[in-house]
């Protein structure tokens, strides 16, 4: 047992750190340290950088392009970026298509798409849920139909993140109704430009555009597109679940928005005193960087153990992780006072945030405390990753 | 004691209960919310035709003298309905304090108009950072100069009644939006009400705007915001239980895994603690309303400090319970969860 | 609306207060103030004073001898001879036998047993709970036959408070087992002295001896006996139910407990300083504060409401108050900071306290937290309670 | 970094667990406590025999010196087992502060006798309220004076090491439990372990009693304590762990309503939370066994407040989740509930 960072380790960990300072835009770096709504062109940007470096794709196996990290320098790649103020990359298709084409695609797919992804060309949306089926995904109904060398999809999903964006899109899709639900469903990769799809926004409780609706009629489909075999695109989205995770903990992030927090409750006045020498809410701090401080650790325990498949005690990460974001986005917005009330979407830029009343940093508190509810909803609820806790950990 | 409504509060609830399923409906609100005022008018003469505007004000000067007791199903109603209205701010801030402290001839000239939904009034209390109102006299009349953070609808009110701290107390002053050196920058909040920073530059008012002459106007002031956030606990009660009503739709229509997710029992149970809340906060709203009557003003500030607890994880319960559609902007559900969530602050100005 | 008491309520709330004051015997009052153990003779003793006065029943009918209390006037009664340190009144026979015997017991039931407890002459105590029904009750298995004019029983009950010290038991037995679980139960009085009946302590956490295991060897019980109807009992237990919950919220003990801790806040020291000055402890007794003041106003408002029958919604006075009961003990052990730790049940008496180290309200700190775990479990768990309010208010 | 147990590791942690499961059973660890020493002499035995006890002491003194990563395991085991016996008193604290400050001698003379369990020893620790111990000393010796409060295994102690603030900083002094003016009054403590006040009314001790002479101890105190307090972190997990083991056993096998209560969504809810609580204080009692070896104290503080925190939670669960046999006497989980729940009191004293 030896629970410090290798020497290796520390070297990488100072590297990221200078690369990131030396590289990350400061326009989008101020964006994302001042809770601003991040444009396109700003994950494009930062993106394109780090895939000149080769470090977008850091984490892939060197035979589709990746440097080969290791589990600890992934997580340290993440978490030292993040805690700058990088953007989080868009995992649709760095994370999530592409270990499943690695491990399912075929040759073609393997080459085309992983290299255009590694190549930051395609931005990628996710068609997994759809109005009828969320925390019940294999219910899903949308539908593909063969015929001859395409299959014809008709349907359609929801909640696709940043689908306004995206080139492409990999759904799950029904292509058999007569066997268990299950069993019908295949994971067909579609292109978002084709005739017959149609992206509709959902603003969300901050008036963001950050969701989408996708419907799909009879759009056309190329036969190559189907990853593997039909009929195994349920096996294939349970293999991605358990290569999604090891970011989904945040502690970057979460370790860079405390850090602000402390910042902004030494200016803020409360009774006359600054608010960091309030001591409740100074105690509310400390309990939310022990948590922070305890699942840092959690984390280092479940990627050392990543010889073995991550197993479902990843769960607990996207159930701690999100409870910390929230509890930190709750703390800024407190922090705020009443000048936590005051809103327009307008204030949302860096050009805007200047025509917004009270502190600089007052305006996106609350829109994001809003915002931030979905992250214990998205990506299975949290209420679904304790059901995967006690079947799969507790045998309940 | 005596927890039923008088045939009168009845009669008053039910009338407020159909307007605003006949003429304030979410749509409407959402109009009026998008509107450059974000105030309907239309909406305003008919609760001050209810005679709802004039409740709390008194008797004498075109009110109808209600208590807590009358204020709280109405401003439960209020809650229910949403409403983006300037009530709170006209009604029971601005003119509960002239009401409590004004001189005769200050009553007699603004409280008839309030009651009759001619004027509108909003309470400037809280001095923005390092900019205190300033008060200078010199017989003839006052100078104002500073700046008010967060006035709950400044924006919409005709008459800003400006309290500035004065010799170890509290004085206040009526002041005409229009007045020159006054610059208003309205904005909306985020949960569908309006704010404004207000800003006094040699701001000149007459002698007789002081709220009542020379005396000290804090125990007024107080009374009327301990009246205030016994009414606004009152309100988020009713945002309380109408976030309940459509969480419970919700899981009981909501179908996944071949049932309504409510046949669930961890959300069986977080609904229960969601009724839980709203029952504790009711009773809450209760006590304030009592005890803000009673001078008790302690007591005032603990119950709103809970309400707005509870407000809050009673919101985030109903958007987690609504999945993903709870964090959409289209549901009703979504505007009562940002009101509830957000009242607390408002509360924190009062309480 | 009014929201006030009536001046007839605060004339008998006065009458209470002095009432009490002049007559609770004064060792009594000092055993539950200082969390000392009570015997038996204490709690024989104040009822034997209430029952000279009529007030042991007061909130009986007058049909029954009793005052005919109203509900505020029980309120009253309950919460402010609790404040003032009486001992909680034993509510086997008064409260939970008596209104079923009053409802659908024969004349000589109600002559012969609603005399004798309204003398307190009997001890009684409860025989439902049984090693393998718990929440489950009505899955109970103590079987009864008839024999002639008697009914021969047989099995187990547990969970039996007090049963050491009692008189009669009142049981739910099971008559026939050919129907359906809830339809072969019936309720039964029988004498705690008759042959075959054997009372084996349970010990607590606190290691006391407060609940019983009592253990039926073919007891011979009288047929007049029998409540009302074979095969009736589950509908009686359930009518028993709504009648026992007005004292649940334990509001008036709650506030002598919450006055107590404050006193001790301002005794003990903390970090050289009062830990009535600490603001996170402060904080900590600010928020049951709040919740107890909104409970007593919540118990008002299902007292005034009284005409109607006892609504399910009163499952949150048993919640809260008990949530409440719990984290004042809570309180009250993290004041003793490191004096929490000593224990041994022979200084839970008034001579033994003088033996313990540290401040003489320390002991019985630690012990009574241990105790109080039951509360959220003993007289239907609070999850049953929830599931009732899910079920029964809110239709899920 | 590296999680894993060395093969020396392993093979104590397996050792432990054969002693407990063979020779420290629930009955006799029950049989212990009800001993008037309330001390298992044989079970101390075996721990030394197993190399145990020396395991932190340092190497040239008949130690081992095993550091953080080595305790980790043995402590947790020590949890799991719910040992009564003072290894905390004893191994790490007293020697800890000997073998951190003490001089050669000192440390020659009692560290081989710890190593061979034959010298129990107690860290006398906090001062009873108003009773700060005394030191006055001739040259030849020194007189103490004062009351030391719940200190732990006080009375099973052969030499307690008594801490006393002196001049600004502390010293710590060596005194036979049998020497004349030491009175110790001896007591259960609720969780099954054993606590003593310590009165010392003139007591003489010899001069070569201070430890590490007339050098101030605070620094070495410090890092004994944040080592005890990381070490009794980790020995909270042992006891969580447990816990939940126990519990989750019950909720599997505990019929009602026709099936395990273990099938209930809200009971396995709550285990999932019981069993987040357990994973997240085993992350804080690697880290802060890290940050005691770093000198973090600060952190070893927060994880304490952590671990006790989510212990007693845990510990409400268990209790609940085991319904009326959760109130009981009778079964281990109450034992290892009370300790969950106390554990945080101890840590109080250290960090």
């Amino acid at each position: 047992m030896d629970l410090n960072y290798t020497a290796d380790e520390l070297a990488f960990r100072d590297e990221v750190r200078k690369f990131t300072a030396a590289n990350l835009p400061k326009d989008i770096q101020r964006k994302v340290l001042e809770h601003r709504r991040l444009e396109k062109d700003d994950m494009v940007r930062w993106q394109d950088i780090l895939a000149r470096k080769g470090w977008l794709t850091g984490h892939w196996p060197k035979q589709f392009g990746g440097l080969g990290w290791s589990p600890v320098e992934i997580h340290v790649f993440d978490e030292e970026t993040a805690a700058l103020g990088a953007p989080r990359l868009v995992p649709f298709g760095l994370n999530m298509v592409a270990p499943v084409i690695m491990a399912f695609g075929s040759k073609w797919q393997q080459d085309h798409y992983l290299t255009r992804i590694r190549e930051n060309k395609d931005w990628w949306c996710q068609g997994y849920s759809e109005p009828g089926s969320g925390s019940d995904l294999a219910s899903l109904k949308t539908r593909a139909v063969r015929d001859g060398d395409h299959y014809v999809v008709n349907g359609q999903k929801t909640w696709t993140t940043l689908g306004q964006h995206a080139d492409m899109i990999f759904c799950l899709v029904r292509t058999n109704t007569e066997v268990r639900k299950q069993e019908g469903i295949s994971f067909l990769l579609m292109d978002m430009h084709a005739p017959g799809i149609t992206v509709r926004p959902i603003f969300t409780l901050d008036e963001e555009h950050e969701v989408n609706e996708v419907f799909f009629d009879n759009v056309r489909v190329p036969a190559q597109n189907l990853v593997g075999e039909e009929g195994k695109g349920w096996t294939y989205a349970k293999y991605l679940l358990g290569h999604e995770r090891t970011g989904i903990a945040g502690v970057g992030a979460s370790k860079r928005e405390l850090a602000t927090l402390k910042e902004i409750a030494k200016k803020q006045q409360r009774n006359g005193k600054p608010l960091s020498e309030d001591p409740l809410f100074a105690s509310r701090i400390a309990d939310v960087e022990l948590e922070l401080m305890a699942l840092e650790m959690t984390v280092m325990r479940v990627l050392a153990n990543r010889g073995k498949a991550p197993g479902p005690e990843a769960s607990i990460l996207k159930i701690k992780g999100t409870e910390i974001q929230q509890a930190i986005t709750e703390l800024l917005m407190d922090a705020m006072g009443d000048y936590a009330l005051p809103f327009d979407p307008e204030w949302n830029t860096l050009e805007g945030a200047d025509h917004a009343p009270g502190p600089e940093y007052a305006a996106p508190m609350a829109a994001r405390y809003f915002n931030y509810r979905k992250v214990t909803i998205y990506g299975g609820s949290n209420e679904i990753q304790r059901n995967i806790i006690a079947q799969m950990v507790l045998g309940l | 004691m005596n927890f039923s409504l008088t045939e009168e509060q009845q009669l008053l609830a039910d009338s407020l209960a159909r307007f605003f399923e006949r003429d304030y409906t979410f749509e409407k609100r959402r109009a009026i919310q998008k509107s450059p005022e974000g105030f309907g008018r239309d909406a305003w003469a008919q609760l001050a035709e209810m005679g709802i505007v004039a409740l709390p004000l008194p008797a004498d000067h075109g009110g109808f003298g209600g208590g807590a007791a009358d204020m709280l199903p109405v401003m439960k109603a209020l809650g229910a309905g949403l409403l983006t209205e300037p009530y709170l701010a006209t009604a029971i801030l601005g003119a509960g304090l002239i009401a409590r402290a004004g001189t005769a001839e200050q009553k007699a000239s603004v409280l008839p108009g309030v009651a009759e939904g001619k004027r509108v009034l909003a309470l400037a209390l809280r001095d923005a950072e390092g900019a205190a109102v300033k008060v200078a006299g010199d017989g003839k009349g006052w100078t104002l100069d500073g700046k008010k953070r967060v006035v709950l609808h400044g924006g919409q009110a005709d008459t800003l009644v400006v309290v500035a701290a004065v010799g170890g107390g509290h004085a206040a002053f009526l002041v005409d939006r229009k007045t020159p050196g006054v610059t208003v920058r309205d904005y909306r909040t985020i949960d569908g009400l309006r704010g404004a920073d207000v800003t006094l530059a040699g701001v000149k008012v007459a002698a007789d705007s002081r709220v009542g002459g020379d005396a000290d106007v804090t125990k007024a002031l107080r009374a009327t915001l301990d009246a205030g956030a016994a009414a606004l606990c009152a309100e988020a009660v009713g945002v309380m239980e109408q976030l309940n009503t459509l969480t419970l739709d919700y899981i009981k229509t909501r179908q996944q895994f071949g049932q309504p997710i409510g046949r669930f029992q961890v959300l069986q149970h977080r609904a229960v603690d969601m009724f839980i809340s709203a029952e504790q906060s009711k009773s809450m709203a209760y006590l304030a309303g009592m005890r803000a009557e009673a001078g008790d003003s302690a007591a005032v500030a603990g119950a709103a400090r809970y309400v707005a607890r509870e407000g809050r994880k009673v919101a985030k319960e109903a958007i987690q319970l609504h999945g993903g559609m709870g964090v959409t902007n289209e549901l009703p559900a979504a505007h009562y969860a940002k009101r509830a969530t957000m009242i607390g602050f408002w509360l924190d100005q009062l309480a």
